[in-house]
């Protein structure tokens, strides 16, 4: 066991280093060149480091090279990823759409269609958005309701998508609309891309219960989209949803906001760390953070070997955003009365605690809730069997909502 | 054996429930919420004053119900379940306790008549920076009268009348009544995890005060109110924490998911069962709480820490809970799940977090175990 | 709030409390008199201690006097057994058959058969034991298989019960057998009583993990009953058992094993007590254990008013048991290296940590397991609705079993 | 990048299963758990050092197959599967390692070739009574090259033929290797937790001794080859909690109850699935415990710990929670879930308890944040 390169490892990754070096002075730090994120500046820095990333094979690191990937394997893209995060370069308006937008376009559209999109979107000139869930859906991501309904060579879609990342910024979306209410609901589904720039989609900011506003609702009144947009058959939306689902697996999210290091800095502040109970707890923490990191590591281990990784990367999740819900509300705690201040001047290091409180609910949900995973482990790893379903084998029509 | 409320009380508490269900929904809580500038709902203040709650268990002579602390406790369990968006406990629970404990008879005909009457707003002022407070090393010091130093943060302090202030004289933790309206007192209102109860920060320059109790028994008091106050605040909790379950209950009988709903899932229905347990844990060691207040008992320092655990614990599950049965729909502004999560936080801090309670708790238990 | 008895409870009380002292003398120590439970002698002494209470109306508190009951109400039965406790009297072999068995014949058998039993019992002439539960069965107690089949005048059974509290000393018992297979589970059961000396009834006891024989299998080998052994309806037996069971609930338990006073002890001794987690925890399981103590007294309240306490009682076992395993668990864990060992002679405090290490795994199962107790109050106390079935239109023989 | 098992080690490993699946099946490890007389599996123990799995890290000069640590946790991982009842652990995690570790060039060149063909059995002897133990305040003294005390318990000290003995010498803490065959050293046979691993009481009078390392050093060695050895118990550990949740997993496959099988409900599915991440996050930590124990790394300590208290409570859960989807079955002698509650509590305690391993993790975390 060693945490050691392969000699081609290690060849990729001097040579990564070296134009990382070379390249990324001025992406260097995010934060620190002092344009916020979402911001028209911070976007264009953004979109010009992407486009830089293309020119030299390092935007998409594993599609083949005929389009304009680097023709690399995924471990090689973790190699990069890893070096571009040791200089401090994390852009994140690319992850969704070329990671699980536009492999889907690749797989089920035309040779014009990908012709036109595949590279746009790899030099960060174009982005995209997933349009999958809805509000009555939820977990049930295959419950969509959005309406398509054909005519002539158009399809007219009604309906309304929800949590959807950068919607406010993206340039197209791939979208998941029931085309037929009649059959069974993973049989009446179809898959499109749309322009988000079409005045009948309308990009709502969703105000959260943490204050912020990250995600979108996005409506849609009488849009109207050519056939030729659809990817894969009529019917199949289900299917094809799954292969850009399967993208999201492969990729390898770090957790963010305070660590064991944060609180036991706060521990120091506060006269907490000499507290047995909290020692304790510190322990159980750091054991399954570092677990966690580790088994990203046995993850990598399985890609260097051309393994694909399989479902039990879900226990990231699971793990992360407990661990985030009961370390930020024991440091709250810890505070003691001053705990409900929230304003970052105030607070101490700048209400890291307060801030990720109220945030972890929301982690908990989004991208699979806690039970969710916990099916996905149980069935997909252990082999156990599906929950008792009663909406498989009916019209989509008639399976019961209570609406 | 009446280990529960009576028949009388049982109406008060209907009633209650009633009246604030008409006068404090989370429309109104929102107001405040939303509006940076409004710190308390005047309207439902005056409106608890005119019920004589504020006075419920203020005796007679001074202008109260003279009813028994039970009833402050099932008036609080009600208060709890609508967030109702008022200085009560910093004015009840801290300020009058702490006047009827250890005020002077100038002291309670002054205040506790304009307490109950709802005419004056108070707080009470024992923190000064991060981590629980200790008697023993105070920044707020007094001399010759006057209080000089900053507390941070006071509930309520943006909006009350007086302070009741922890601070040093001679070496000595002392309780002092402080008038907040002088011009000796800057204020500063600071944003809180729940904005439906404010905050402020406190600073005092030569600000003239008023021994509460004895000379260097501040500490010894403040524990005491502490003590009481954990058992109201537990009631609080307890209405919270119900109202959590009820509304998880009611989103899992109506949302479906792969065509059932959501509330035949074993996941749900057993987060669900363990919220009821908590809940059930909460509400008996508060009734026991609300006996010993009740009549003085010797338990009341057991009582009261373990009221406040367990109504802290029981707040906490049921709100992060209910929120995660909600799923998405439960992280939106606009649903009030996070209402109820932001309360149980403010509530299991304003008399010093568990780590504080459960220290207090396991300490009596050694008295206890040693006698 | 107070817990203060009524004028009349306390008068109740002080009768009672007057007469124990005047009776209980020689049944004051149920260990201290040299006895061990289960033997002739200790027997003996139980059943001379019942026959004196049923002369005397304390027997069966609750049951009417024609039938030589106490006449009385469950809060008198509660403050006599507080009163009887208080004493140090404390058999355990007349409870399921006084609590659950007796009260199943009274309500199902014809008049004779009951002049012939419950006098007996409520005596302690003759003990009575409940068998219900099967292997296959587990959770599932209406998944009978112990098989009955009309001969004449007479059933002929075949078939295992398990898990029977008292089947070694018992006299009778009542029996739940499946009569027919061919319509649904819970509608082709009936119930008996049977005498358990009959040669065709064999007691195994059961060689339980934590090394201990509290219960026993049960095997039936072509026992003949009468059809008037018959309690109910054939068919009804379902109907009947869910009778048996409800008496169950009113069964007040008290937890046993080291609580928290016990790890205190440990933890003075260990030089455990000043550790801040530990003190974290202690806080925590006094909290739960007070709870429950105080959530009986809640119970006892609604007696008092002549209510009858729900399935709200469940919550006794999940939050005990639950806390039995853990808090061993900290104790041994708090003796170290030395927690292993189980010798009453060497270990702390008599090895009261490792025994009920070894205990809780069965506590948590025994009488209900946790889940099924969480289902419990889901379904019963909030509402909610059952688990999808698909076992109750199908004929028992039909039902999906793997085997 | 390659932070898994090696395909030779994969090799090793699958080959130690097959074997240990014929020659300790649980039926073998029942002879142990159900004779008080018999402490171990004699053939079984021949066996194993005949496949020379005693000396696999032990170098060729001194007997071994010099090997690496790696490949010795691949075998422990096994023996952990397996509960294979033979005095492994105190020969070869503890004893070997610290002659490894502290021994001289004779004790070496005595010592390992034995342990390596199975020839002496060793124990390693540091508790004195309940509670941790602190090199600090040793009741067993060393004078003049005699050992006089009791140590209690001492895992497998009534089967081995040497112990390594923690002992105060001058005050000061010493390593000392004894002869168990000497007539100054009385034994007596313990009842344990898990009665498939032996425990007994060893009293000393004037029993001679060597030193192993240098004088006063006693406890700075022990601390040493508890790290060792806690990297190797979690693999143990993982072994037992992975065969937990496969036995859990295959009976909740063909159990059934209400017509379906009980792995189809989610109580159940989600108590596996919170199996299967506590057993990847102890297994992923006691991969770096492997990775620095192979490379002797200074993050060892830290390494060590973490390994440790998440392969004890991986155990606890699985071990708990397959008796607990067992239902009345599990709690059945006869069914042999009980047989992994008793061996994950061995394991947790042999090397010390998981709050020794808690405070020495924190306190290597405060080292490396001071640094």
């Amino acid at each position: 066991m060693d945490f050691n390169d392969s000699p081609e490892e290690a060849a990729y990754r001097e040579k990564a280093r070296k134009w990382l070096e070379e390249n990324a002075a001025e992406h260097k730090s995010t934060s620190a060149n002092g344009r916020r994120p979402n911001s028209p500046e911070h976007m264009a820095l953004a979109k010009q480091w992407q486009a830089k990333k293309a020119e030299n094979g390092y935007a998409c690191i594993t599609w083949p090279k005929e389009w304009g990937g680097g023709g690399g394997t995924p471990i090689q893209s973790v190699i990069f990823g890893q070096e571009e995060g040791k200089v401090g370069v994390n852009y994140g308006y690319f992850t969704i759409g070329l990671g699980m937008c536009v492999p889907t376009v690749m797989a089920f559209a035309d040779a014009e269609t990908k012709t036109r999109f595949v590279g746009p979107a790899m030099r960060g000139e174009e982005i995209w958005c997933q349009l999958f869930s809805e509000p009555a859906g939820g977990s049930d991501v295959a419950a969509s309701r959005t309406r398509a309904v054909k005519d002539g060579d158009e399809w007219v879609i009604n309906g309304q998508k929800v949590w959807t990342t950068g919607a406010q910024y993206s340039d197209y979306g791939i979208l998941l609309v029931r085309t037929d209410p009649d059959v069974p609901k993973h049989k009446g589904m179809t898959m499109f891309w749309i322009d988000m720039h079409d005045p009948a989609v309308e990009v709502r900011p969703i105000h959260q219960a943490s204050g912020g506003s990250e995600f979108n609702e996005v409506y849609f009144t009488d849009l109207r989209v050519k056939d030729s947009q659809r990817l894969g058959n009529v019917g199949d939306g289900w299917k094809v949803a799954l292969v850009t689902l399967m993208n999201e697996r492969l990729a390898v999210g770090g957790s963010s906001g305070p660590d064991y290091k944060t609180i036991m800095e706060l521990a120091r502040q506060t006269d907490g760390i000499k507290d047995g109970a909290f020692r304790d707890k510190l322990a159980d923490w750091y054991v399954a953070a570092e677990g966690l990191k580790l088994t990203r590591f046995r993850t990598m281990t399985a890609l260097s070997k051309g393994q694909t990784p399989g479902p039990e990367s879900s226990i990231g999740k699971i793990i992360a955003a407990n661990q985030m819900q009961e370390m930020s509300n024991y440091g709250v705690e810890m505070e003691d009365q001053y705990g409900v201040l929230v304003d970052p001047a105030e607070a101490p290091l700048q209400a890291a605690f307060q801030q990720s409180l109220l945030w972890a609910p929301g982690l908990r949900i989004a991208g699979g809730t806690d039970e969710i995973l916990k099916n996905i482990i149980a069935e997909r790893v252990l082999g156990l069997p599906g929950d008792v379903r009663v909406d498989k084998d009916v019209a989509f029509k008639d399976v019961p909502t209570g609406r | 054996m009446n280990f529960d409320y009576s028949d009388d009380q049982k109406f008060l508490k209907d009633e209650a429930r009633k009246f604030l269900e008409a006068r404090s929904p989370t429309s109104a809580v929102r107001v405040v919420l939303n509006d940076a500038d409004i710190s308390y709902d005047k309207a439902l203040w005056k409106a608890v004053a005119e019920q004589g709650w504020l006075g419920a268990a203020i005796p007679e002579e001074h202008g109260g119900l003279g009813l028994g602390h039970v009833e402050l406790c099932a008036i609080a369990e009600e208060l709890g379940r609508s967030l109702a968006p008022i200085p009560f406990a910093s004015t009840v629970y801290f300020v009058a306790e702490a006047i009827m404990l250890a005020g002077n008879d100038e002291q309670k005909s002054y205040l506790l008549p304009k307490i109950a009457a709802g005419e004056i707003i108070g707080c009470y002022a024992t923190s000064e920076g991060p981590g629980a407070v200790d008697g023993g090393s105070l920044n707020c010091t007094v001399s010759g009268g006057k209080l000089n130093g900053v507390k941070i943060p006071v509930t309520d302090g943006d909006i009350a009348d007086v302070a009741l202030v922890l601070a040093s004289e001679g070496g000595r933790p002392g309780l002092f009544l402080v008038d907040l309206n002088d011009a000796s007192v800057t204020r500063e209102t600071l944003k809180s995890l729940d904005p439906t109860r404010s905050v402020a920060k406190l600073t005092f320059k030569d600000a003239p005060v008023k021994a509460v109790g004895a000379a260097g028994e501040g500490w010894t008091i403040t524990e005491q109110v502490f003590d009481r106050a954990a058992v109201l605040l537990a009631f609080e909790q307890v209405g919270g924490a119900g109202k959590c379950l009820e509304m998880a209950k009611e989103y899992a009988l109506e949302r479906y998911a792969f065509g059932r709903v959501i509330g035949s899932y074993q996941a749900i229905k057993h987060k669900l069962a363990d919220m009821y347990v908590k809940n059930e844990v909460a509400r008996s060691n508060a009734y026991y709480g609300a006996w010993a207040l009740n009549t003085n008992a010797a338990e009341l320092p057991a009582a009261a820490a373990a009221a406040r655990i367990a109504g802290s614990e029981a707040y906490w599950f049921a709100s992060k809970e209910n929120i995660q049965t909600h799923g998405g729909m439960g992280f939106t502004w606009e649903v009030d799940c996070h209402l109820y999560y932001r309360r149980s936080r403010q509530l299991a801090l304003v008399a010093g977090g568990p780590k504080v309670w459960k220290e207090r708790l396991v300490s009596q238990l050694e008295r206890r175990n040693a006698a």
